[in-house]
C-alpha cells in the first residue's frame, strides 16, 4: 500500500509540475519545475526496481541536462524576463488538439486489457547491466551502446562547432 | 554511318565547335558552315532518296537504322525516312540556314544564341528522322525547350511573359502528347508480347477502339497546340512578337510543322478509327482557325502579329487537310507545311530586317518603303503573293491540293467546311494587300526613313535562299508532290474504308 | 514489486505528460522552453518503455535499455539544441521562435 | 496535221523577257529594257500571226476547225484521275485571242515607249507588261480549266501590279488593292466551280469537258439544289469568276478605279484583253453551258444585259475621260456576255457565240484605240477630267482623227467594224429574248450618246486655256493609233462566221436589215443629241441634268455601288467581324489562357502562406494530422 501511495504522490507531482513547466511565464522557474518532474520520474523508476536507470535519470537528466538548460537560460535571457506566450487562439487550438489527443490515447489504453506477465523479473543490478551492455547475441546490447557512444561524440563535436564564436572577418572595403 | 544520324550529329558537332570560338565573327562563321553542311546533306538526302526510289526500292522507310538505348522500356533509337520526312528535312535545312544568316548581327551573347538555335534545329531534325515514339518525343522536347531561352534572353518587348506563355502552353501540349504516347505504348501489344514504341510496328496492329477514343484527342490536341489549333493558338502571336528574328523564323517555319507532322504521323496514322470518329470536331476547330486567323490578321497593326495570325490561318489549313484523310488532302497538307514554312520564315526574316532599320513594327507608322529599300520591298511582295496563293509560288500548289482533296468528300458537312476554308483565300488577300499597301506603297511617312539602307549581303542571301525555294516548289511541284504521294500510299491504305462520323 | 498499481496508471501518466509536453511545444515561443517541452515528451516515452518492460516482459531488459539510450540521446540532443539556440541568439538577438523566419518561402 | 507545239513559245518569250528585265533591268538604260520588252512581244505577235494564218487558212482536215492540243506537260497530280497540266490548246477562239492579245500588247508596248518616257520605273513597267502578256497568253492557251485558273490568278496579279504602278499615290494603291480583292472574291467562286465541276466529271481537260460524249454534257445530273443541277451550279460559280474579271454587275466596282494605272495599261488590260477573260472563259466552256446547263446560260445573258445598261447609264454622267471609257468597256463586255447568253449551239443557232467573239475582236481594236487616244490627250494636257479640256482638235490632229474613228466604230455606224459585230449580237438577242433585245437597243443609243459626249468635250466645246500649249504625241505613240484605227475600220470584214463558231463549222450569215437599220438610226439619234448638247458650250446639259436630277445624281455617283461595298467591307467586315475577332482573341481566348495561368498563380500565392516558417504551426498541423490519422485507423477502420 505504501508503494501505491507513493505512486500517486509521484504521479501528482509529475502532472502538476509538468503543467507548471509549460505554463509558467518565468523561464528559470520552468527549468526548476522540469527538474522536479524529472526527479519524480526517477522516483517512478525506483518504484519499478530499476535502480540503475533511476540513477542515470537523476545524474544525466536532472544533473546534466537541466543544468545545461539553466546555463543557457542565463546566457540568453534576463532573470526578470517574462516569456512571451502564444495568443489565446493558438493556445485554445492547441489545448483542444491535445485534449482530443489525450482522450484518444486514453480511450485506446483503456480499451486494451494488459495482463501482467507472471515471469520472474530479470536481474537489473549494475553488474548485470554492465555485462549486458558489453555482450552481444541474445540480451546483449553492445551495438546500441557503441552507436550511442558515437552519437554522443558526434553531438559533442557538433555542439562545440555550432556554438563556437566565429571570428568576425572584417572586410577591408568596409573599413575604407 | 547512316546518313540520317548525321543530321543530328552535325548540329551537335557544330555546337561543340561553337563552344571553342572566340568572338562573334567566328561563331557565326562556324554556325553558317555547320548549317551549310546540313543543307548540303539535305540535298544529298533528297537525291539519294529519289535515286533509291527510282531504283525500285519500295520499302516504306528508307535508310533504316536501329539501336536499343534503354532496354528496360524497350526504347530504341530507330530512324528512317520516307518522302514526307525527307521533304520536311529539306524544309528545316533551308529555314535553319536562312535563319543563321538572318541572325548574322546578333551581338549579345552570340555564342549562346547560336548554340541554342542549333540545338533547337538538331531537335527538329531528330524528330523528323525518328521512328521510335519515345525518341521522337525526346527530340520534340529538345526542340521546344531552347525556345524559352531564345525568346526570354534575346527577345524584345514583354519577352519574359511571352517566353513563359509559349513554353507553358507548349509544355501543356507535351504533357498531353506524353499521355497519348504512353497510352499507345501500353496498347502496343494487344495480343501479348513485348510492348514497343516503334511507329511502324504499331501501325501494323489495331489499338483497341476504346483506347483510341481516349488517346486520340490527347495526342491530336497535344500536337495541335504546337500547330496553333484554335483555341490553343494564343501563344503564337505573343511568342512570335517577342522572339528574335531567327527564332520566329524557325518557330513558325519549322517548329509549328512538328505539330502538323506529329498529328498526322502519330495521332491519325496510329489511331485511324478514332480519328474518323472524332474528325468532325477537329475539322470544325481547324476551319475556324483558318478563317478566324485570317480575319484576326486584318485588324492587327504590328507586323509580327499579322504574320502570327496568318500563321494560325495557314497552319490551321494544314491540320484541316490532315483531318480530311485522303491522299490528295494529305499531300496538300505536307506541301502546305513546307510552303508555309518557307513563306513565314521569309516574312519573319523580312520583318526582322525592316524592324532593324525602322525600329518600329507598326504598319501605320511606316509607308513608302518600297522606294527606299526596294530589295526588301520586292521580297516582301513576293512573300505576300506566295501567302495569298499566287500560282507559280508554293502557296498556290498547297492550297489547291488541299481544297481539291477536301472536296473529294461528298457529304454536306465536308463541303460546307471546305468552302468556308476556301473563302480564306479572299480574306488572306485582304490582309496581305493591306499590309503591302500600308507598308511599302504610298507616301513616305517618316523622313528618318529616307536614309535607310537596303539589304546587306547576308540579308540578301537569307532572303534569296527562301524565295528561290518558294518559287522552285511553286513552279515545279510535281517531283515534290510525287515524292510525298508515293509515301502517302501505305498511310492512306490504312485510312481508307473507315466511315466518317459526321455532324450531319 | 509494484503492488496493485495496474499498468494503465503508468500509461495515463505518460500520456498526460506527453500531451502536456506537446501543448508546451505548441504554445511557447521561447526556444528553451520548447526544448524543455521536448524533454517532457521524451520522458513520458521513457516511462512507457520502462512500464511496459516491467509489466509485460519482466524477463527481458529491452525497455530498460531503450530508456537508457533515449536518455543518452536526449543528452546529446539537448547539447546540440542548446548550441544551436545560443548561435541563433547571437545572430538574431532573440530566441523567440517566430522571429527566426529567414527561411520562410 | 500541223505541229503547233511552237505556240508554247508565245507566252514563254514574254516570261523570259519579264525575268530578264525584272532581274537586270535596273542596271540597263531604261530605253533598252523597253526595246527588249517590245521585241519580245513582237516575236510573240509574229508567231501568233503565223499560227493564225496556218490554222485558219493553212487548210484543215475534215469540216470545220479542230481543237488541237499542241503541247502538254503534267504539272501536278492531284488525285488519281485529276492531273493539272500546262500546255497549249489551239482552236478558233484561242487563236483569235492570241492575235488580239499579241496585237494590242505590241501596240501598247510601242506606245508606252513614248508615253512612259522619263517615268521612274520604266523598266519595271515593261517587266510587268511582259508578265501580263505571259499570263494572258497562258490563259488563252490553257488546255485545262485549272491551267486557266492558274493564269487567271497571274493575270490578276499583273493587273494589281500595273494598277499600282504609281505606288506612291494612295489612290492608286487603294485601286490596285480593290481590283485584286474584288476579283479574288470572284475567283473564289471560280475555284468552287472548278472543284464542283472537276469532282463531278473527274477531269480538268477542256477537250474532255466540251466533248459532247464527255462526262459533263452527257451526264448533267439531276436537280441538286434549288432546282438546278450540280453542273448548272458549278457553271454559275465559274461564271462568277468570269464576271469578276470582266467587271460584270455587281462585281464591276474595281474597273473604274483601276483607271488609276498608267493609260497604256488601261488600254491593254482593262479594255482589250484581261477584262474579256470572262467572256473567253464562258466561250471556252460554251458547249457545256449550251448543252449541259442552259439555265446557267440564262444567268449569263441577264447579267450581261443588266451590266451593259447599267454601265451605259453611268457612263453618260462621268467626267473623268478614262472612267467614261471604263464604263463603256463594261457596257461592251456586257454585250458580249449577253451574246453568249442568248446563243445556242451549232450552226446558225450559234450566232450569238460567233457574235460575242466577233465583238470581242473588234472591241479590242477600237477600245484600245480609244484608250490610247485618251492617253495621248492626257499626255498632252496632263489631266484626265474632261471639264478641263476642250477644243483640242486643233492641237492634236492625229489623235483627233483616230479618236473620231473609234467613236464612230463603237457607236456602230456602218461600214466600220463595230457595226457588224454589234449587229450580230442584236440579231442573236432578237431571236432569243426580246426583252434583252430592247435593252440592247437602248444601250446602243446610249453608247453613241456618251461616246460623242466624250468626243465633243475633249476636242470641241469650250476653248480652254492650258498652262502650256498642248502638243501632239510623238510618232512612236501615233503609229499604234494608226494601226489600231486601221484595225477598227476593217476588222468588220473578217469572215467570222466561217472562222469562229460554236461547233467549229462555218455557217451562212444573213444580214437582217430590219434590225440593223433601226440600230443605226438609234445610234445616229444618240450622236445627234450629243452633238446638240456638247458641240458648243450650251446650257442644255445642265437643264436636262436638272430635270432628271435624281437619275443624274444616282448615275453620277455610280448608283452608290462603291458606297455599298465600302459599307460592307469597312463597316461590316472590318468593324463587325475582324475587329471583334481581334478583340475576342486577345481578351477571351487569350484571356482564358491567361486566366488559367492567373488561377495557378493565385493558388500558389495562397498556398505559399502555408509555408509560414513558423515551426509551431507546422507542429500543430503535423500533430493534428497525426491524430486524425490515428483516429481514422484506430476507431474507424
Amino acid at each position: 500500500m505504501n508503494s501505491d501511495l507513493m505512486f500517486f504522490i509521484l504521479a501528482g507531482v509529475i502532472l502538476v509540475f509538468s503543467v507548471l513547466t509549460v505554463t509558467t511565464r518565468r523561464i528559470l522557474r520552468a527549468a526548476v519545475y522540469l527538474l522536479f518532474v524529472l526527479i519524480s520520474t526517477a522516483g517512478l523508476y525506483f518504484m519499478l526496481n530499476y535502480n540503475f536507470l533511476a540513477a542515470v535519470q537523476l545524474t544525466v537528466y536532472a544533473g546534466g541536462i537541466v543544468v545545461l538548460i539553466i546555463f543557457s537560460i542565463l546566457l540568453t535571457s534576463h532573470i526578470s524576463e517574462r516569456a512571451v506566450v502564444a495568443n489565446w487562439k493558438q493556445s485554445l487550438l492547441s489545448a483542444l488538439a491535445i485534449v482530443a489527443g489525450a482522450t484518444l490515447t486514453l480511450i485506446s489504453v483503456f480499451r486494451f486489457s494488459f495482463t501482467a506477465s507472471p515471469e520472474p523479473a530479470a536481474p537489473s543490478g549494475v553488474k548485470d547491466i554492465g555485462a549486458a551492455l558489453i555482450s552481444y547475441g541474445e540480451n546483449g546490447y553492445a551495438l546500441p551502446f557503441e552507436v550511442v557512444s558515437i552519437l554522443l561524440l558526434a553531438a559533442m563535436i557538433g555542439a562545440i562547432i555550432v556554438a563556437r564564436k566565429e571570428k568576425i572577418k572584417v572586410d577591408e572595403k568596409d573599413l575604407k | 554511318m547512316n546518313i540520317l544520324s548525321l543530321f543530328v550529329l552535325v548540329p551537335v558537332l557544330t555546337i561543340v565547335a561553337i563552344v571553342f570560338t572566340k568572338n562573334m565573327k567566328q561563331t557565326r562563321l562556324v554556325s553558317a558552315i555547320g548549317m551549310g553542311i546540313q543543307l548540303v546533306l539535305a540535298a544529298v538526302l533528297i537525291f539519294m532518296y529519289l535515286s533509291e526510289r527510282n531504283a525500285g526500292n519500295t520499302a516504306t522507310m528508307l535508310f533504316m537504322y536501329d539501336a536499343v538505348w534503354f532496354p528496360t522500356l524497350n526504347i530504341h533509337y530507330t530512324i528512317g525516312v520516307d518522302g514526307i520526312s525527307v521533304a520536311m528535312i529539306g524544309l528545316t535545312a533551308i529555314v535553319v540556314f536562312a535563319g543563321v544568316f538572318a541572325s548574322w548581327m546578333v551581338e549579345y551573347l552570340s555564342r549562346e544564341f547560336f548554340i541554342s538555335l542549333i540545338l533547337l534545329s538538331s531537335g527538329v531534325f531528330g524528330f523528323f528522322i525518328s521512328l521510335d515514339l519515345f525518341t521522337m518525343f525526346l527530340f520534340y522536347e529538345i526542340a521546344v525547350i531552347p525556345m524559352y531561352l531564345l525568346i526570354g534572353i534575346w527577345g524584345s518587348g514583354p519577352k519574359e511573359y511571352s517566353a513563359m506563355k509559349l513554353t507553358l502552353m507548349l509544355m501543356a501540349g507535351s504533357a498531353l502528347i506524353m499521355v497519348g504516347l504512353l497510352g499507345i505504348y501500353f496498347n502496343s501489344a494487344p495480343d501479348g508480347g513485348p510492348l514497343n514504341w516503334n511507329l511502324m510496328d504499331i501501325s501494323k496492329i489495331t489499338i483497341p477502339i476504346e483506347m483510341q477514343r481516349f488517346l486520340f484527342p490527347f495526342t491530336f490536341i497535344g500536337f495541335g497546340i504546337l500547330g496553333a489549333l484554335f483555341p490553343f493558338h494564343t501563344w503564337s502571336p505573343d511568342g512570335h512578337a517577342s522572339a528574335p528574328t531567327a527564332v520566329s523564323m524557325l518557330h513558325a517555319g519549322v517548329l509549328m510543322k512538328l505539330g502538323g507532322y506529329g498529328a498526322f504521323r502519330v495521332a491519325i496514322f496510329l489511331m485511324p478509327e478514332a480519328a474518323h470518329e472524332q474528325a468532325w470536331i477537329f475539322i470544325i476547330l481547324t476551319a475556324i482557325s483558318v478563317v478566324y486567323g485570317a480575319f484576326g490578321a486584318i485588324w492587327q497593326k504590328d507586323l509580327k502579329y499579322i504574320n502570327a495570325y496568318s500563321s494560325v490561318s495557314h497552319c490551321g489549313l494544314v491540320l484541316f487537310a490532315v483531318l480530311m484523310m485522303n491522299e490528295t488532302a494529305l499531300n496538300g497538307a505536307i506541301i502546305q507545311m513546307i510552303s508555309h514554312g518557307l513563306m513565314t520564315a521569309l516574312f519573319f526574316a523580312l520583318i526582322g530586317m525592316i524592324y532593324g532599320r525602322t525600329h518600329t513594327r507598326m504598319v501605320n507608322e511606316m509607308g513608302g518603303l518600297m522606294k527606299i529599300i526596294p530589295f526588301l520591298g520586292v521580297a516582301w511582295v513576293i512573300g505576300g503573293l506566295a501567302s495569298l496563293g499566287l500560282p507559280g509560288l508554293s502557296g498556290f500548289v498547297a492550297e489547291m491540293t488541299v481544297f481539291i482533296g477536301a472536296f473529294q468528300h461528298t457529304d454536306v458537312f465536308h463541303r460546307v467546311v471546305t468552302i468556308l476554308a476556301a473563302s480564306s483565300i479572299v480574306v488572306t488577300a485582304v490582309y496581305i494587300l493591306r499590309v503591302v499597301g500600308m507598308l511599302l506603297f504610298g507616301p513616305i511617312k517618316n523622313e528618318h526613313f529616307l536614309h535607310l539602307e537596303d539589304a546587306k549581303w547576308y540579308e540578301r542571301f537569307s532572303t534569296i535562299t527562301l524565295i528561290v525555294s518558294i518559287a522552285a516548289i511553286g513552279l515545279a511541284p510535281l517531283w515534290l508532290s510525287d515524292m510525298i504521294g508515293f509515301s502517302l500510299g501505305p498511310i492512306v491504305q490504312k485510312l481508307t474504308g473507315l466511315p466518317f462520323a459526321s455532324l450531319f | 514489486m509494484t503492488g496493485t498499481i495496474p499498468l494503465q496508471f503508468f500509461l495515463v501518466i505518460s500520456t498526460l505528460m506527453f500531451f502536456i509536453g506537446v501543448f508546451g511545444f505548441l504554445t511557447r515561443r521561447n526556444l528553451i522552453t520548447m526544448l524543455m517541452s521536448i524533454e517532457l515528451i521524451l520522458n513520458s516515452v521513457n516511462i512507457n518503455f520502462v512500464a511496459f518492460n516491467k509489466y509485460l516482459f519482466p524477463q527481458h531488459l529491452s525497455g530498460h535499455f531503450f530508456s537508457l539510450i533515449i536518455i543518452a540521446v536526449a543528452a546529446a540532443e539537448a547539447a546540440v539544441a542548446i548550441a544551436i539556440i545560443i548561435n541563433i541568439y547571437r545572430n538574431f538577438k532573440s530566441i523567440d521562435v517566430d522571429k527566426v523566419d529567414e527561411m520562410k518561402y | 496535221m500541223t505541229d503547233y507545239s511552237y505556240t508554247i513559245l508565245i507566252p514563254l518569250v514574254p516570261l523570259a523577257v519579264f525575268l530578264f528585265i525584272g532581274l537586270t533591268g535596273h542596271k540597263m538604260k531604261p530605253i533598252v529594257s523597253g526595246l527588249i520588252g517590245t521585241a519580245g512581244l513582237a516575236f510573240g505577235a509574229i508567231l501568233a500571226y503565223i499560227t493564225a494564218i496556218s490554222y485558219f487558212w493553212g487548210g484543215h482536215e475534215g469540216a470545220g476547225y479542230a481543237s488541237i492540243k499542241a503541247f502538254e506537260i503534267p504539272w501536278l497530280h492531284v488525285t488519281k484521275n485529276l492531273t493539272i497540266s500546262l500546255g497549249s490548246l489551239i482552236d478558233p477562239i484561242s487563236v483569235m485571242m492570241l492575235v488580239v492579245i499579241t496585237t494590242v500588247s505590241l501596240m501598247v508596248h510601242i506606245y508606252s515607249l513614248g508615253y512612259m518616257k522619263g517615268e521612274k520605273g520604266f523598266h519595271r513597267f515593261f517587266a510587268f507588261l511582259s508578265l501580263f502578256s505571259f499570263s494572258m497568253l497562258g490563259l488563252v492557251l490553257a488546255t485545262n480549266i485549272f491551267q486557266m485558273y492558274i493564269f487567271w490568278e497571274l493575270v490578276g496579279v499583273s493587273s494589281f501590279l500595273l494598277i499600282g504602278f504609281y505606288y506612291e499615290k494612295p489612290s492608286a494603291v487603294a485601286a490596285s488593292k480593290k481590283a485584286f480583292i474584288v476579283t479574288r472574291f470572284a475567283d473564289l467562286g471560280f475555284l468552287i466551280g472548278i472543284l464542283m465541276l472537276s469532282f463531278n466529271t473527274q477531269t480538268f481537260d477542256f477537250q474532255t469537258l466540251v466533248s459532247q460524249t464527255g462526262p459533263a454534257i452527257s451526264q448533267p445530273g439531276g436537280a441538286a439544289f434549288m432546282g438546278l443541277s450540280v453542273l448548272t451550279w458549278s457553271l454559275i460559280f465559274i461564271f462568277m469568276g468570269g464576271a469578276g474579271k470582266s467587271a460584270m454587275f455587281p462585281l464591276h466596282i474595281w474597273l473604274p478605279d483601276a483607271m488609276e494605272g498608267p493609260t497604256p495599261v488601261s488600254a491593254l488590260i482593262h479594255a482589250a484583253t484581261m477584262v474579256v477573260a470572262g467572256v473567253y472563259l464562258v466561250a471556252r466552256l460554251f458547249p457545256v453551258y449550251a448543252l449541259g446547263a442552259p439555265d446557267a446560260l440564262t444567268v449569263v445573258a441577264w447579267v450581261g444585259g443588266i451590266s451593259s445598261l447599267f454601265a451605259a447609264v453611268i457612263a453618260c454622267t462621268q467626267t473623268d475621260i478614262k472612267r467614261v471609257l471604263a464604263y463603256s468597256t463594261m457596257s461592251q463586255i456586257g454585250y458580249m456576255m449577253l451574246a453568249l447568253g442568248v446563243s445556242g449551239y451549232g450552226g446558225h443557232d450559234g450566232l450569238g457565240f460567233m457574235a460575242a467573239n466577233f465583238h470581242l475582236f473588234t472591241h479590242a481594236m477600237f477600245k484600245a484605240l480609244l484608250f490610247l487616244g485618251a492617253g495621248a490627250v492626257i499626255h498632252a494636257v496632263h489631266n484626265n477630267d474632261m471639264s478641263g479640256m476642250g477644243g483640242l482638235r486643233k492641237y492634236l490632229p492625229w489623235t483627233h482623227a483616230t479618236f473620231l474613228i473609234a467613236c464612230i466604230t463603237i457607236a456602230g455606224i456602218p461600214p466600220l467594224s463595230g457595226f457588224f459585230s454589234k449587229d450580230e449580237i442584236l440579231v442573236a438577242a432578237f431571236h432569243h429574248n426580246p426583252v434583252l433585245f430592247y435593252i440592247e437597243y437602248a444601250v446602243a443609243g446610249l453608247t453613241a450618246f456618251y461616246m460623242f459626249r466624250l468626243y465633243y468635250s475633249i476636242f470641241w466645246g469650250k476653248e480652254t486655256h492650258y498652262h502650256h500649249t498642248p502638243h501632239e504625241a510623238p510618232l512612236v505613240m501615233i503609229i499604234p493609233l494608226l494601226i489600231l484605227a486601221f484595225g477598227s475600220i476593217f476588222a468588220g470584214f473578217l469572215p467570222f462566221e466561217e472562222l469562229v463558231t460554236s461547233d467549229g463549222l462555218p455557217f451562212e450569215l444573213h444580214t437582217e436589215w430590219a434590225i440593223a437599220i433601226p440600230s443605226v438610226l438609234i445610234a445616229l439619234v444618240g450622236i445627234t443629241v450629243a452633238t446638240i448638247m456638247y458641240r458648243k458650250v450650251t446650257a442644255i446639259p445642265d437643264k436636262i441634268a436638272g430635270s432628271v436630277s435624281h437619275l443624274y445624281k444616282w448615275s453620277y455617283h455610280k448608283f452608290y455601288m462603291d458606297e455599298v461595298y465600302l459599307f460592307v467591307t469597312k463597316k461590316i467586315i472590318f468593324r463587325f467581324i475582324s475587329r471583334p475577332i481581334a478583340w475576342f482573341d486577345r481578351h477571351v481566348v487569350d484571356g482564358t489562357m491567361n486566366g488559367i495561368a492567373g488561377v495557378t498563380q493565385f493558388a500558389s500565392f495562397n498556398i505559399r502562406n502555408l509555408q509560414s516558417g513558423k515551426v509551431q504551426q507546422y507542429a500543430y498541423v503535423f500533430i493534428t494530422g497525426a491524430l486524425v490519422l490515428v483516429f481514422i485507423f484506430v476507431f474507424l477502420w
